[in-house]
């Protein structure tokens, strides 16, 4: 018996061991582990940040939700949330939900929602990246936009 | 179906099959079931590991990851299948092992394996899906059916 | 996060337990119960209960054959709403190919590579 | 009389309880050959080339060859039998091949039908479970009631008795009817074949008018924990009064108990590895005076399996004394 767990674990060590790019430990690699609760990001310098903060504040009151980050690009804003694990039996309609809210309340702006843990990573690195300057303006919009997309093609 | 064969028994079968049980050792049904539990859950938990592995170093999203991580667990069925563990493991785990994707992948590959010395047209080509075929088989033709009354139900405009 | 592995284990080790009792109480062969289970996990889709379990459990939900039979009815449900009924028809595989796909391709591999240990 | 034996087994019976009984035995189910039909072949071939060694005598010499095993069409046999080149029997009994052969082979013996002839059977525990069960590397659990098909090979020479040499002698065989109870589930196989050796062993005492202490042993094929605890019940319950210490059997004799095969050995080679191999040299050694035989077969397929046929046994029992206390 005692082979088996020897091969088991050797097989998951390997398969793990076996991409370990040199990234020194960022908060993109942990955003998954703990709630990092980035600030609001714009990806146009001259928009103000008030107003997603209060975007950012109005979906935080949901209990159910316990780490949430919002993008506003030029045409669209992100809006992207982790759920509370034992809610996460009605994560359609805590989305339904926020939605709605935000409908009546931004009833200009159109919103793209997700609670994947995917496109929140994206988030934070894309966080990262405007803060270390990397992207800039025109750049940062294409990520934007990429990962606006990525929620759409998975529905 | 056992009622039905119970009936045309003569009474000296069925009072031998009253003898006969009470000397067939019962399987431990409770040992079994934590066997399982504490295996699949393992499997599950691996196949977890993986599914998060690929969200970090490829651009798949939570929902569209299951694809990678199945395929990566059949692989992983394949290293055990042909190194002569999975056979130990599921009798040690019985369905903890069966259950999971990777007995699917078993399934087929052991097949596969076995029936090589038939060569690989007749032998391998032939009974590949000796075991697991069933399983196509039942899931494609149940998910039609349940896809056919939603889709009727939707369109009569009752869902 | 780490809640989602204990849930995982959980969920996935339940289903287990569920092929284990078919196995061992109702003494159906493991032929009968991967189908039987892929069936429960086609209708259980059909009502909507799958895609909660899969959301809240993760790979405890995804890594079982329950779900190859969800994501076959998913793959048909998409392509219905797109071109009506015959959608169920084309759209089958299109959200699942993967499991099958990588069955066959290590399939052949390992019957090239190994050699059973009997 | 039988003058010499050819026992070979494999890597599971290399670390049994009866090791020392074999002659030849394989580390691996491979045996050197690139399939395991092959390999099963070889482990009939080469307890027929022991067989004869021993007496030194040439293949040419044997009039007849009754064998058979469990593999479809008993091909491993037939292809043993075509490399021997001797007249061939070929002999399908499941697991009760063995006695059903060295049943035959004494009696066209006795009748100065020939004057030496071999009989024997073989199993191979893989290429049996790729036939009858699921692929060896497939992860399926087996329940407690299934068993451990045998891989091995038990051959026997019979002569026709001559006063003055002390060897074992078969004195009297009783061939079973074909008895079916019932039951289907192919993992109880012992459950199944019970009432098969419960007949005969009690269609034996009949005929013969004798009791069970006659014996010193009555030893059944390959019934397992199961099987035989339920034959031992239904002997009894017939009348026949039976020590528990008695009545063993060659699938529980096989193995330790810490290898993993559940309720016991099974296969047609079960009752011939340990009977031309254990059992005769502990007739030799004097342990045993008088022995009963009953190898027990379960003669369903996989076929009849998933058409719901029930599971139809039979056995076939036979004596064998030491010819040196006869007088």
């Amino acid at each position: 018996m005692r082979s088996i767990h020897r091969w088991v674990l050797l097989a998951c060590l390997l398969l793990l061991s076996s991409c370990d790019q040199n990234q020194q430990v960022k908060d993109s690699q942990l955003s998954l582990m703990k709630t990092t609760n980035p600030s609001p990001i714009v990806t146009q310098k001259n928009k103000s940040k008030d107003h997603v903060k209060d975007i950012e504040q109005d979906v935080s009151s949901f209990p159910e939700l316990y780490d949430v980050a919002v993008v506003k690009g030029k045409k669209d804003t992100l809006v992207v949330y982790k759920v509370k694990h034992l809610y996460r039996f009605k994560m359609k309609k805590i989305e339904k939900d926020i939605n709605k809210m935000l409908e009546q309340k931004y009833p200009d702006e159109n919103f793209t929602i997700s609670s994947d843990y995917k496109i929140f990573l994206e988030t934070v690195r894309l966080d990262e990246k405007m803060k270390s300057s990397k992207y800039k303006g025109k750049k940062a919009e294409n990520r934007f936009n990429e990962i606006v997309n990525m929620t759409k093609d998975l529905k | 179906m056992a009622t039905s064969k119970q009936k045309n028994m003569t009474p000296q079968q069925r009072n031998y099959q009253q003898l006969q049980q009470k000397h067939e050792i019962k399987r431990p049904v409770l040992k079994n079931c934590i066997k399982a539990f504490f295996v699949g859950g393992i499997i599950c938990v691996i196949g977890q590991a993986i599914s998060y592995f690929y969200i970090y170093y490829f651009d798949f999203t939570e929902q569209s990851v299951g694809n990678p991580t199945v395929a990566t667990m059949v692989f992983l069925s394949m290293l055990l299948t042909g190194f002569g563990v999975y056979d130990r493991l599921g009798q040690f785990a019985g369905a903890g092992s069966a259950v999971p994707v990777t007995g699917f992948g078993n399934a087929v590959i052991s097949a596969a394996i076995e029936h090589r010395t038939e060569g690989f047209v007749l032998g391998v080509g032939g009974n590949m899906f000796k075991l697991a075929g069933s399983v196509i088989l039942f899931g494609v033709f149940s998910a039609f059916v349940v896809a056919l009354i939603k889709t009727l139900l939707v369109i009569w405009g009752v869902l | 996060m780490l809640a989602m592995f204990f849930w995982a284990f959980v969920i996935g080790g339940l289903i287990c337990v569920i092929g284990q009792l078919l196995f061992d109480v109702a003494k159906l062969t493991p032929g009968h119960t991967l189908s039987l289970l892929v069936v429960i996990g086609a209708v259980l889709d059909g009502f909507g209960l799958y895609e909660p379990l899969v959301d809240f459990a993760g790979a405890g939900a995804t890594i079982p054959i329950t779900s190859f039979g969800n994501s076959l009815v998913h793959g048909a449900m998409q392509d219905a709403e797109k071109h009506g009924l015959i959608g169920v028809l084309t759209g089958m595989f299109q959200v699942t190919s993967s499991g099958i796909s990588a069955a066959i391709i290590f399939g052949f591999i390992g019957a090239l590579i190994f050699k059973p240990k009997g | 009389m039988i003058t010499s034996t050819g026992v070979t087994g494999g890597p599971f019976e290399a670390n049994g309880n009866l090791a020392e009984d074999f002659d030849l035995l394989y580390e691996d189910l491979w045996m050197g050959k690139e399939t395991y039909e092959k390999a099963h072949r070889l482990l009939l071939e080469e307890a027929i080339k022991t067989a004869l060694n021993k007496r030194n005598m040439e293949k040419e010499q044997i009039q007849f060859l009754f064998a058979g095993d469990l593999i479809n069409q008993i091909t491993p046999t037939s292809f043993a039998a075509r490399t021997m080149q001797i007249p061939y029997f070929g002999l399908f009994g499941a697991c009760s091949t063995s006695m059903e052969g060295l049943a035959l082979a004494s009696f066209v013996v006795n009748y100065q039908g020939a004057n030496y002839v071999l009989t024997g059977a073989s199993s191979h525990n893989a290429a049996v479970e790729k036939q009858f069960r699921y692929p060896t590397e497939y992860g399926g659990q087996k329940p407690p009631t299934a068993q451990w098909t045998i891989t091995g090979a038990g051959v026997a020479l019979v002569q026709p008795n001559e006063p003055g040499e002390v060897f074992p002698v078969t004195t009297a065989a009783t061939i079973g009817k074909v008895i079916d109870m019932g039951l289907t589930d192919p993992f109880n196989m012992g459950g199944a074949m019970a009432p098969a050796a419960a007949d005969t062993i009690i269609a034996h005492f009949r005929d013969l008018q004798i009791d069970p202490s006659y014996y010193d042993l009555i030893v059944t094929g390959d019934l397992g924990r199961v099987g035989h605890d339920t034959a031992f019940e239904l002997i009894n319950k017939s009348g026949l009064e039976l020590e528990r210490k008695q009545f063993q059997d060659c699938g529980l004799l096989m193995y330790k108990d810490d290898q993993p095969v559940q309720s016991g050995g099974s296969g047609a080679g079960c009752s011939a590895t340990v009977l031309y191999g254990h059992l005769l040299n502990q007739l030799k050694k004097g342990t045993y005076k008088r022995i009963l035989v009953v190898a027990t077969g379960a003669l369903l397929s996989p076929l009849s399996f998933q058409q719901n046929e029930s599971i139809p046994c039979i056995a076939h029992a036979v004596a064998i004394e030491m010819n040196g206390d006869k007088g």
